[in-house]
This record gives structure tokens, C-alpha cells and sequence, in this order.
């Protein structure tokens, strides 16, 4: 019953609307008037083309402003502007609302399969009617009238007709139609008002490259080329220096220290995905804590919150055993899945923590909300703690819950700098170099921002 | 030992018992039916919100017990919420009208047309369920390696769709909000700087000093980002002002953030005074 | 900023209570001048009722706008009337008494000035705390105003950023319809509305991810739409690097939320009597932040008056 | 080869989207959409993969009668309590709840039997004899009782009254009193660790006691405005210094790790650390 309601009003309101557009779009302009007051002089200088940097279905046109612009007792209040649509466009609007009905009608539902029939009909008829689209268009100016496509306020010079690239939308605007426009100063009186000369035809398209992003595309190139660059470099057999991390220092020393005292290690991943980029540094670091902990021989705890994360980090650390050369002392529930639900992984990390009284708990990766959680009940088991996030928010928690801190890239780093590769080391220089790059663009920006060059800042500036 | 536990669980399920008779009561007054049921239901969430605080104190059972729910019915809450509003609302109506018609989604399939009689829009969306098999073949010990396709498509697909928005967003566009105008934005010579010094926030000389501070910040920041170069003489120095500059934003962060977590707990108390014990209004 | 303590001297609980919180950090300061620590539990007990009290015996304070905050209210207040907003609700229960009272005075704010807004979620667990605030604030405030007209609840929609991606360029793509399965283009607010990119200003309230930030990120700065956000306290730092230039402004935590509606109270009669749950919330956290710091400062006593003795060994 | 597959699912996938930044075009954009339906979508199945986990968890506690394996009960009673709420509705006014109730007690009480019946390794015949009973139990209330009834056809489970109460009635509560511990933890971690042992905790202790400072209405009355013009010219400029300088840092490795990614030069995520 309600249901049948709101479908009733929805019905109801999608009429007025549709009845009222027709009333309001479809007219002829009148340009010659009766009133005293003469005609405003027209725009002039109209130009039509394809919008650049979009998938097409839009056309931008510009023009000068007429000389009436705001002026003046026959001031120009606004622009409205008219494509020249076939006739036929009356039809395929018309199917194309009785195909949307259709839609709605089938939610309420179908037992015969009169209305699912109804509707592949009018698809075929609709997609028909489609196909013939450009042909019509292509008729101008026979067989067609003017419709307004919006108003544009006095001042402005251009106008981006924009129409939907969903063809079964109201508003779809075919691609590689021939369009034709006319813009009208409109007065005060919408009554009076004077056309401009006709431009067309215009096509629209879709464009394969976006220019506005360029400076995006040259930071590609610039930077993929530094990071091969250095990766070839690394691979050669450069020595590649990587200032010391205390955190990463502190680590080695944790596993000595929890070897000493028979205790365990807790290794948290945080609550990120296997695709956050912290998870996968923090999957590298594990390796090399789980190598050092074979090697030693101490216990490894690693609570997971997300089941991909935990078949990931189960082969990195069986993997890691193996390099070691005891493959023999991997358990598969050294890496075991908790729960998907953030507050009850804390909850079950921190029971670990107060049970098992770790030597050492290290968190790497993304935490949110539950790093200062964690962290407080680990100082509370008395355990050192080593935390590493490049979630902002939570760095100054684990700054001063924990003893040692990778703060935001520091982590990044560290898997780096642990796994002394030289690939890896060799992207973390074109990193470097990147930045470098950074800080001389920053002060030249800053040189010409003082100065008030903008032709230099306007490089930054990226259109989307 | 033993005795103690059993006296603390019988005076609490006493007090679970007398709440939710009592508020059964006080519910039922303003003429709601099902009343015995909200009773219960107000009494849980108390008794869960006491359980949770208990760990304040020590480990206890109550607060295993509010855990262990919480885990489960979480887990069930998400697993629903995704079924209807993702398999249901979304999968469905694209690659088959029998299960459309079944759930009662409106079938979308078929607006992309036919190629060789199959349907397109059902035979692009057939392989997110074919990738979900995937993953969920990580299950089977012989055929786990074929769960590391749907991980690559994940992985891959994030990891371009990071490179380009974290270089714009992180990058280009935080570099160019680092062009300021070390001397204000309307400045307009000594003499008027001098004549006119204030402290105001609006003043010229704190909009300056503020400038600068987010120049020098920024650069050292980044100074002491550098891995791949000892940090001595200059270059130290300059690392040294970011850390110390770091240092500074994470206290203040920190201090911030107090505020949302007392928040947080007074929620959590208005939530026992009002709702449960109807001490305040 | 000015904050005065406006205690009515009759009121006996507050003074209890203060009496108590102060005559109990003194103790611990004179304890803590012989270097003796305190038990993590003793500082709970302090926050507990430092907490509780003011929740209890109400203590008022009086708030004025700052800069960040006037920014989202002046944006609001300057567009034109029957702009489009459309409010995002992405934040769950937890974080909901820090952030709702936002989202309440500022759907309140658009709707006095006759803007049309949208509703909508990124999190599952918002869609509840949405229809709660239609229910409590908008519908009994607002009987005038017609759903689909003025305003319309599009709910939640699983895909965090996936989300945000795809209503940037085409919001019918994921949202074919509201919550109630009424389809978007039967409704007037909708009307000539494709993608975000034809909204007037879009408001994110949130505090985790997806959150304002992606917001930010993904739709608002691409689509060159005004963005005001408000965002629990913790990461409301975080979103002042995009603040002038990717949002107009940021409502920080319950102080963001307070200094909001003590503007609305001042500047329109007709919220003069409304609930202020911001505002009321200041007084637990003047309190707490006293003690906060007491124990800092006893920290510090602490650390040095045991330096010194370890020193004179 | 099964190495291989997957580093050239990623780089072809990758490159797409880097690409497809590039190309405002409608093809790109068309593939684009459906790649993010996509990722959403397959993220179902993880879900289901998590569930899972958590069963062969919970049961493997109960079979072994680990430590505190009775409160793994509990996380199946309340994880087959919501999913049965979720798949059934209500189809009275909420006046007249019939047996609704007693029949999730049932149908709880069979699912928790049948799984006994598979983990247990002696009362086999017990266990499916309840097991049967309590299945036959719930089905007889499913037939005679209308004013309920199940929906696999339609979302109308979740408005199902009883799905919404245990949400706010149990999710709620524990999450947020979670949640609210953080005020104590914050205050205790202050206490513990804000002290001036060095430069750099001195500088961390004094920027955090200054925007504490704006909460406390007597340095308000010594200092007027500027106490909390100070506070909030910490937020607006150290601050946005220092978070860009780590935003840009990160965004930095972001792109680095992506890009490595991409390109097959990191490979830890594939489990060969």
C-alpha cells in the first residue's frame, strides 16, 4: 500500500515535470516585437566547438558580448542559448520515458511478462530511433525547430552545453551530430530580445588525451624515468647510502632483548588492506623480523584483521623461515586471523598483549582510532614498543605511547632500508631525487610567486 | 576465588534482572508495546556499555563476554549489509533477470546490447564473480595460488589509480599551495608595514610570519624526509628544525585530539544517565 | 573566543563535584612533590568525574565563531536560495556524538536559508544516524519543507572511494534511486542534477576513511566544488593544509560544532530555543582538559623532584 | 608461470588506470566505471572469506576446548542471531510478535546443533537427534505462524525491527564504549609520557599543553584572546607546514611503492618476502 504510494506520487511528479519542460523548452523565439523599446543589438564573433579534455557529448561556444551588455535602457540581461533540434527528437523523448516508466513498472513487478516484452520493444524502437539521429540532425535546417538549452547571466561569454553520455538519459546528446546554435540577448522583458547569426555545424567528441593534465603526465614520465633510472644504477652494484633509523635500529635490539627474557614477539599489521601501500612495506618489514626470529629461535605472534592480509603475511613469514633454514619451525598459527571489526581486533590484540606479556610489540602499518588503544595496554605489559604509520592523525599516539617511532615515510623507508635490496634501495634514491626536484620547484615557485610571474605557477596548475 | 566469582555473577545478573524489570516498567508506562523486549534491549546495552568500561580496572569476564558478542554480531551485521547492498542492489540487476525477478531488483542487463547472443552488460560483470571465486579458492590448499589473481586485479588497479591521484593531490597540488607570498598578500612597502605593526592575527606581520613559517616548515620537513644523504652541517641543521618542527605539530595534534575522545565518553555516560538510569532529561 | 564560567552559586552539585576533582589533584600534587607515582587507575577515576559531573549538574559556557568555522557558515549563508547541498553522513555511531550535532545544525542552517539538500553515506553504519537526524531535526523543524522538493535521502551505498569515483561524473550510476527505491529522475531536487559537479557546495561529515578527506580528494577538488567539512577532532589537523583553497571551511570536533550553533542561536531568531548538544558538551570537556594537563604538570613534578633525588644519590 | 600471471594482471591493470587519467575519451571512462564495480564487488567475496576465518577460529576453539573456548558460543550466537534477523522480516505492525522470537531460539539452537554434529568427535547421534529436533521445531513455526516470514527475496531483512535493535542495542554500545576508553588511554598516556626529558619532548608537551589551553576558561580571563589565537596559529601554520611536509613525503612513497608495483619490481605482497 505505501509502496504503491510513493510510486503513485513519483508518477505523478514525473509528469508535471516532463509536461513543464515541454511547456517552458520548446518555443520559436519571436525576434521581432511590437513593444517601443528597440531590440538590444545582438552578440557577435559566435563560435562553437567540441569541449576539449572531456569524453564528448558537450559543446563550448563563445562570443563577444553585445554592445547592450548591462548597459543602457535596452540592457542585456542575460543570454539564452538555442540548439536546433529535429522534429524527431519528440519521439525518441517520448520512448525514451516510456522506457524509463517501464523500469519503474517492472519494480513493482512483472508476473506476466507483458511489461519486460513492452520493454525490449521500445529498446529496439528507441536504439532505432538512435541510429537515425545524426541523419536528422543532418537535415538542417528542414524538419526542425530551435530548442533553448540554457541561459548564460549578462557578462559572461561562454557557454558549455553539456548533455549526459548515458543514452538512455533525458539529457543525451548524441556524439558527431551536426549541431547548429544561435545565442539571443534576452532584456529585462523577456520579450525582447535579438538573435545572432547562426553557427553551425558543430560536432562533439570525445578526446584521447587531456591536455589540462600535462603537468600530471610530465611527473609520470619524470618520475618513472628517475626510478628505473636508479633502480638500473642499484642493480650495477652502486653503493646506495640510507641514513640509519633509530626505529629499525631499535628492532634488531627488541628481538635480541626478547630473546634474552623467553618472551615473544607481537607483530600487529594495522587494520589496512593487502593494496595499502603501508600493509606492503609493513609485509616487507615482517620478513625480515621473521628471519631474525627464526635465526634466534624466539616466538612470533601475528594477529591479522583482514583475511587477505593473513594468507599474505603467512607466506611471507614461511617464506621467511625457510630462508633462514628452519623451515621446520614455522607454525601455521604463529599468523592467525582475528576478526574484520576494528574495535574487536583491539579488543583480542589487546587480551594477547595482558596474557602472553610480549617482550617486544611492533606496529607497522595503518592504524587509526585503536593505535593509542593498543599502544597504552602494550606500556601497560611493560613491552617495548616499535610503531611505524603514515596514518597522520595516529603518528603523534604512537609518538608518545611507543619507544620508538617511524613517522609517516620513515616507514616506507625502513622496508628499504631491512631488506637492503637493491632495487629497493635504488627507488628510494629516485625518491630522494624527486624530492630535491621538489624543493627547487617550490622556491622557484615561490621566486616567481613574489614576483608575480603567474605564467611559472600557472604550470602547477592542473584543469580536471 | 571461585566463590567470589559466583557471588559477583549472581549480584549481577540480580541487578540485570531488577533493571530490566524496572525499566520494562517505566517502558510500558508511556504505552509502547513490546515493552519486556526494549527493557531487555536497554538493559543489554548498559550492562555491555559497564562490561566494556570493567577493563579499565583489570581483564574480567564481563568484558570477554561484550568481545565475544560484539565480534559475532559485527561480523553478521556487515555480511548482511553487503549482501543486499552490494550483491543484491548491484551484482544482481547486471547479470541475471531470474535472480532479479527473484530478489525483486529491477533487471538492468541487456542496456548494452548483444554481441554473439550473449548479453555484454551480464558478460562484464560475470567476472568480478569469477575473480571472487578466485579468492575464495585461497581456501583450497592445491588451488590457493589462483586467489593471487583477484589480489593482483585489486592491487594493480589501486596501485595506478595511487600513482596519478596521490601525485596530483599530494603532490602537484601541495606544492603549489606552498607558493605564498613571503610578504603578505597586499603588501605595500616598508613605511606602511612599519607605521601600521600589530600582533592582530589579520596584522601584516603575523600573516608574514606565518608565511615564512610554512616556507621554512615545509622545506625543512622535507629535509629531514631525505634518506639517502647524512644528515651533518647545513643539511643536518635544516633536518634538525623539521623534527623539531614535526615535534611541535604533534603535541598540538595531540592536544587536539583530546577533545574528540572526551566527547566520545560523554556520550557514552549521557547514554547511562538518560537512557538507562533517567537521572537527567 | 571568550570563555566564562557562568556558575549559579545555588547549585550545590557543582560545587561538590569541583570541590572534590580540585581538593583531589592537590592531594596528588603534594604526593607527587615526594616523587611518588600515580596508578593509571587513580587518573581514571579523575577523568570518570570530571567527566560525569558537568553531565550531571550542567556547567554553560559562551562561544564565538573562529575564522575556519564562519567559513562553512558564511558559505552557507551566502549562495543563493535553492542552492543544492548535498550533506554526506560518513561516521558511525562511535563517532556520532562528536559529529552529528554538526551535521544537525548545519542541515538546519540550509534548510532556514531555503537551500535543497541531498542526503547520503559512505558508511553502512551512517544510514541509521542519517534517518535519525530526518527524524529528530528536519521533520519536527522543518514540517514545511516536502521531501524530494527540498531535500532527499539517497542513503548509503557500499564502495567507499569506489563511490565517490563514480557520482563525480554520473550519480545515477550508483545512486539509481533514493533509499526508498524512488528514482532519482522522478524527483524536482534532482532535476538538471547529473553529477556532483552541478551541486552548489557539498558538506562531508566524518571523521575516518572514507571521510571528508576523500571527499576532498576525490570529488571536490577535481569537480571544483565548494567543500565544507566537519570532522571529529582528531583529524581536523589533518584538513588544514586543504583549507583555504580545497575546502571553505572545517568544523572541528564539538567546539567546531558548539561555535556553529552558538552563530545560529545569535543570528536567527528561530533557533533561539533549539537544542544546543554542542554547546552543552563543552562543560565535561573544560573539565577533563584541567585535569589532562594537572597530570601533566604532576608528570613533570614527578620527573624532575626524581631526577633530582637519583642525582643527589 | 603461476608466478608470472598475476605481476602481469597487475601491470596490465595498473597501467590501465594510470593511463585512463590521461584519456578524457568515453571508452576509457566506460572501463574505468566498471573496473571500480569491479574491486567493489570482488570485496564481497573477501568479506565472505573473513567469515569464514572467524568460523574455523571460533570452531577450532570449541573442538579443542581451548582457553576460553565457551565464549566462542557467544560469537556464534550472535553471528547466526543476526544473520537470521537480517534474512527474515517482520510482517505484523509490531503489535503481535506470534512466535518469532521462539523460533530464532530454534533455528539458533539447530544451526549451533548441527555444527556440534560435525566438529564433535564422540554423541554424534545426540547432537543430530537435537539437532532434528529443533529443525523440525522451527520449520512447524515457520509454517503455522504468518506474521512473519523469511525473505530471501527482498532486502526487507534488514529493516527487520530486530536486525536494527541488535545493531543499536549491542554493536553500539560495546563500539562506542570502545571508543570512549580512548579518553581515559589519552589521559593516562599524557600523564606517563609528557614529560621534559629532552628537547624534543619538551617541544611535544608544550605545543600539546598550549591548545589544551583553550579549554580552560581562568587563562581565558588572564590572557583574553590570545591564548586561543595561539592555540589555533599552531593548528593553522606549524601545523600546515609540517602536515604538508609529511603529506608530500607520503605521497611521495605512495606513488614510489605504486609505481614499483606496477612495474614488478615490488613483489612482497605476493607472500615471497
Amino acid at each position: 500500500m505505501k509502496l504503491k504510494t510513493v510510486i503513485f506520487i513519483c508518477l505523478l511528479l514525473l509528469a508535471t515535470i516532463s509536461v513543464s519542460a515541454q511547456e517552458g523548452a520548446e518555443i520559436v523565439p519571436e525576434t521581432d516585437t511590437t513593444e517601443q523599446m528597440p531590440p538590444p543589438a545582438p552578440i557577435s564573433l559566435l563560435t562553437a566547438v567540441d569541449t576539449d579534455n572531456d569524453n564528448g557529448h558537450s559543446v563550448t561556444l563563445t562570443w563577444e558580448l553585445s554592445p547592450d551588455d548591462r548597459q543602457g535602457a535596452k540592457s542585456v540581461m542575460s543570454y539564452e542559448i538555442f540548439r536546433w533540434v529535429p522534429l524527431m527528437r519528440d519521439t525518441v523523448e517520448q520512448v525514451r520515458s516510456e522506457l524509463a516508466n517501464t523500469g519503474q513498472e517492472l519494480e513493482v513487478g512483472d508476473p506476466t511478462g507483458e511489461i519486460k516484452e513492452k520493454r525490449n520493444r521500445l529498446r529496439d524502437e528507441y536504439e532505432g530511433l538512435l541510429s537515425r539521429y545524426s541523419d536528422a540532425y543532418g537535415q538542417y535546417p528542414n524538419n526542425g525547430v530551435w530548442k533553448s538549452v540554457g541561459v548564460s547571466p549578462s557578462g559572461s561569454t561562454t557557454f558549455a552545453d553539456k548533455g549526459s553520455k548515458e543514452r538512455e538519459a533525458f539529457d543525451y546528446l548524441p556524439d558527431y551530430c551536426d549541431f547548429y546554435y544561435q545565442v539571443f540577448a534576452v532584456t529585462s522583458d523577456a520579450g525582447i530580445r535579438t538573435g545572432s547569426e547562426i553557427f553551425g555545424p558543430v560536432h562533439s567528441y570525445g578526446q584521447w588525451f587531456n591536455t589540462g593534465r600535462i603537468p600530471i603526465f610530465v611527473a609520470v614520465l619524470f618520475f618513472s624515468f628517475l626510478t628505473i633510472y636508479f633502480v638500473q644504477r642499484a642493480k650495477k652494484g652502486d653503493d646506495l647510502y640510507v641514513r640509519p633509523l633509530a626505529g629499525i635500529e631499535a628492532v634488531d635490539d627488541a628481538i635480541g632483548r626478547a630473546t634474552e627474557m623467553g618472551k615473544p614477539i607481537l607483530y600487529v599489521l594495522g587494520l589496512g588492506t593487502a593494496s595499502d601501500v603501508a600493509t606492503i612495506a609493513s609485509f616487507t618489514i615482517l620478513g625480515r623480523v621473521a628471519k631474525k626470529v627464526a635465526e634466534y629461535q624466539t616466538a612470533l605472534i601475528v594477529p591479522t584483521y583482514d583475511p587477505i592480509v593473513m594468507t599474505v603475511a603467512q607466506e611471507v613469514v614461511k617464506s621467511a623461515y625457510i630462508d633462514a633454514g628452519r623451515p621446520d619451525d614455522f607454525k601455521e598459527d604463529t599468523v592467525h586471523f582475528v576478526t574484520q571489526s576494528q574495535f574487536a581486533y583491539v579488543a583480542a590484540v589487546n587480551g594477547t598483549m595482558l596474557r602472553e606479556l610480549p617482550a617486544t610489540n611492533i606496529y607497522m602499518g595503518k592504524f587509526f582510532a585503536e593505535s593509542l588503544l593498543l599502544a597504552e595496554t602494550g606500556a601497560v605489559a611493560g613491552s617495548i614498543q616499535i610503531a611505524g604509520t603514515d596514518e597522520i592523525a595516529q603518528i603523534p599516539f604512537f609518538i608518545v605511547a611507543c619507544d620508538y617511532t617511524l613517522i609517516g615515510e620513515e616507514l616506507y623507508a625502513a622496508s628499504a632500508y631491512l631488506g637492503r635490496e637493491p632495487v629497493l634501495l635504488g627507488s628510494l634514491k629516485a625518491q630522494d631525487w624527486a624530492k630535491a626536484a621538489l624543493v627547487i620547484l617550490g622556491i622557484a615557485g615561490l621566486v616567481a610567486a613574489n614576483l608575480g610571474w603567474t605564467d611559472f605557477t600557472d604550470l602547477f596548475h592542473v584543469i580536471n | 576465588m571461585k566463590k567470589t566469582a559466583i557471588i559477583v555473577t549472581a549480584v549481577v545478573m540480580g541487578l540485570f534482572i531488577l533493571s530490566w524489570v524496572l525499566k520494562a516498567n517505566a517502558v510500558s508506562a508511556t504505552a509502547e508495546s513490546n515493552y519486556i523486549l526494549r527493557g531487555f534491549l536497554v538493559t543489554i546495552a548498559a550492562f555491555l556499555t559497564l562490561s566494556v568500561l570493567s577493563f579499565l580496572y583489570k581483564d574480567n569476564p564481563f568484558y570477554k563476554f561484550a568481545e565475544h558478542l560484539f565480534v559475532g554480531v559485527s561480523a553478521a551485521f556487515w555480511m548482511c549489509l553487503g549482501f543486499w547492498s552490494t550483491i543484491v542492489g548491484n551484482l544482481i540487476p547486471r547479470v541475471s533477470e531470474g535472480l532479479s525477478n527473484t530478489f525483486k531488483v529491477p533487471y538492468i542487463g541487456g542496456d548494452w546490447g548483444n554481441v554473439l547472443g550473449l548479453d555484454i552488460m551480464n558478460v562484464v560483470f560475470v567476472f568480478p564473480i569469477i575473480f571472487g571465486i578466485m579468492l575464495i579458492m585461497r581456501l583450497s590448499s592445491n588451488y590457493g595460488w589462483i586467489s593471487r589473481w583477484p589480489l593482483a586485479l585489486i592491487v594493480g588497479t589501486t596501485a595506478g589509480l595511487n600513482f596519478v591521484r596521490y601525485l596530483q593531490s599530494d603532490f602537484i597540488q601541495q606544492v603549489s599551495s606552498t607558493f605564498v607570498p613571503l610578504l603578505g598578500n597586499n603588501w605595500t612597502g616598508f613605511g606602511d608595514f612599519f607605521s601600521n605593526l600589530s600582533l592582530d592575527a589579520s596584522g601584516q606581520l603575523v600573516l608574514m610570519l606565518a608565511n615564512w613559517v610554512i616556507f621554512i616548515g615545509v622545506f625543512c620537513g622535507l629535509i629531514y624526509f631525505f634518506f639517502s644523504k647524512e644528515h651533518t652541517g647545513a643539511f643536518g641543521k635544516a633536518s634538525r628544525v623539521g623534527i623539531w618542527i614535526l615535534m611541535i605539530t604533534f603535541g598540538a595534534s595531540f592536544g587536539y585530539t583530546v577533545m574528540g575522545r572526551i566527547s566520545l565518553l560523554v556520550g557514552r555516560i549521557t547514554f547511562l544517565f538518560k537512557d538507562w538510569l533517567e537521572i537527567i532529561s | 573566543m571568550n570563555n566564562f564560567l557562568l556558575i549559579s552559586l545555588s547549585d550545590i552539585g557543582v560545587i561538590i563535584s569541583l570541590i572534590v576533582i580540585f581538593g583531589g589533584l592537590l592531594w596528588l600534587f603534594v604526593r607527587s612533590i615526594k616523587a611518588k607515582e600515580v596508578d593509571r587507575r587513580i587518573i581514571f577515576i579523575f577523568i570518570f568525574v570530571a567527566v560525569a559531573a558537568p553531565i550531571l549538574f550542567p556547567i554553560t559556557f559562551q562561544e564565538s565563531a573562529t575564522e575556519v568555522v564562519k567559513g562553512v557558515y558564511n558559505k552557507i549563508e551566502n549562495l543563493p536560495a535553492g542552492s543544492r547541498i548535498l550533506i554526506s553522513f560518513d561516521f558511525d555511531p562511535a563517532m556520532a556524538p562528536e559529529v552529528q550535532p554538526m551535521a544537525n545544525a548545519i542541515s538546519a542552517h540550509a534548510l532556514e536559508k531555503g537551500h535543497k539538500i541531498i542526503f547520503m553515506s559512505l558508511w553502512a553504519t551512517g544510514q541509521a544516524l542519517l534517518s535519525q537526524t530526518l527524524e529528530t531535526v528536519i521533520i519536527p523543524q522543518f514540517p514545511e519543507k516536502e521531501e524530494f522538493v527540498d531535500y532527499v535521502n539517497i542513503g548509503y551505498k557500499a564502495g567507499n572511494e569506489g563511490v565517490l569515483n563514480v557520482i563525480v561524473a554520473d550519480f545515477r550510476q550508483m545512486f539509481p534511486t533514493d533509499v526508498n527505491s524512488v528514482p532519482l529522475d522522478s524527483m524536482p531536487i534532482f532535476y538538471n542534477l547529473k553529477s556532483c559537479k552541478d551541486l552548489d557546495m557539498i558538506v562531508s561529515i566524518g571523521g575516518g576513511k572514507p571521510g571528508p578527506k576523500e571527499w576532498v580528494l576525490f570529488v571536490g577538488d577535481p569537480g571544483n566544488i565548494p567543500m565544507g567539512v566537519g570532522v571529529a577532532a582528531v583529524v581536523a589537523p589533518q584538513l588544514y593544509p586543504y583549507y583555504p583553497k580545497q575546502v571553505v571551511g572545517i568544523l572541528g570536533g564539538v567546539k567546531g560544532a558548539a561555535e556553529y550553533e552558538s552563530e545560529l542561536v545569535k543570528n536567527y531568531q528561530k533557533f533561539e530555543d533549539m537544542e544546543t548538544p554542542g554547546l552543552r558538551m563543552m562543560g565535561p570537556q573544560t573539565l577533563a582538559h584541567i585535569v589532562i594537563m594537572s597530570f601533566i604538570i604532576i608528570g613533570n613534578v614527578i620527573f624532575f623532584r626524581s631526577r633530582r633525588k637519583d642525582g643527589t644519590k | 608461470m603461476k608466478r608470472q600471471i598475476p605481476f602481469v594482471l597487475v601491470f596490465i591493470f595498473g597501467a590501465f588506470m594510470v593511463f585512463q587519467y590521461f584519456i578524457p575519451h568515453e571508452s576509457s571512462e566506460w572501463v574505468y566505471e566498471f573496473l571500480l564495480d569491479w574491486i567493489i564487488i570482488i570485496g564481497i567475496f573477501a568479506l565472505a572469506l573473513g567469515i569464514w576465518s572467524l568460523l574455523r577460529v571460533s570452531l577450532d576453539k570449541i573442538k579443542n576446548k581451548k582457553e576460553n573456548y565457551i565464549y566462542s558460543y557467544l560469537i556464534l550466537f550472535g553471528l547466526f542471531g543476526e544473520i537470521i534477523f537480517g534474512f527474515t522480516a517482520f510482517n505484523g505492525n509490531g503489535e503481535s510478535w506470534g512466535f518469532y522470537l521462539p523460533f530464532v531460539a530454534c533455528a539458533l539452537l539447530a544451526i549451533i546443533m548441527i555444527i556440534h554434529t560435525i566438529i564433535s568427535t564422540g554423541k554424534k547421534t545426540t547432537f543430530a537427534a537435537l539437532a532434528g529436533v529443533f529443525i523440525l521445531l522451527s520449520v512447524l513455526i515457520s509454517i503455522f505462524d504468518n506474521s512473519w516470514s523469511f525473505h530471501f527475496s527482498s532486502a526487507e531483512g534488514v529493516q527487520n525491527p530486530m536486525f536494527r535493535s541488535f545493531f543499536d542495542h549491542i554493536l553500539i554500545p560495546v563500539l562506542s564504549t570502545m571508543f570512549a576508553l580512548l579518553a581515559f588511554f589519552i589521559a593516562s598516556a599524557a600523564y606517563r609520557a609528557f614529560r621534559a626529558r629532552n628537547l624534543l619532548a619538551t617541544l611535544l608537551l608544550v605545543a600539546a599543553l598550549i591548545v589544551m589551553m583553550r579549554f580552560n576558561p581562568w587563562v581565558a580571563v588572564i590572557y583574553g584572546d590570545y591564548g586561543a589565537k595561539l592555540s589555533n596559529w599552531l593548528m593553522n601554520v606549524p601545523n600546515l607546514a609540517a602536515q604538508r611536509a609529511i603529506v608530500i613525503g607520503i605521497g611521495l612513497g605512495i606513488v614510489a611503492t605504486a609505481l614499483k608495483i606496477i612495474l614488478g619490481i615490488e613483489r612482497g605482497y605476493m607472500g615471497k618476502g
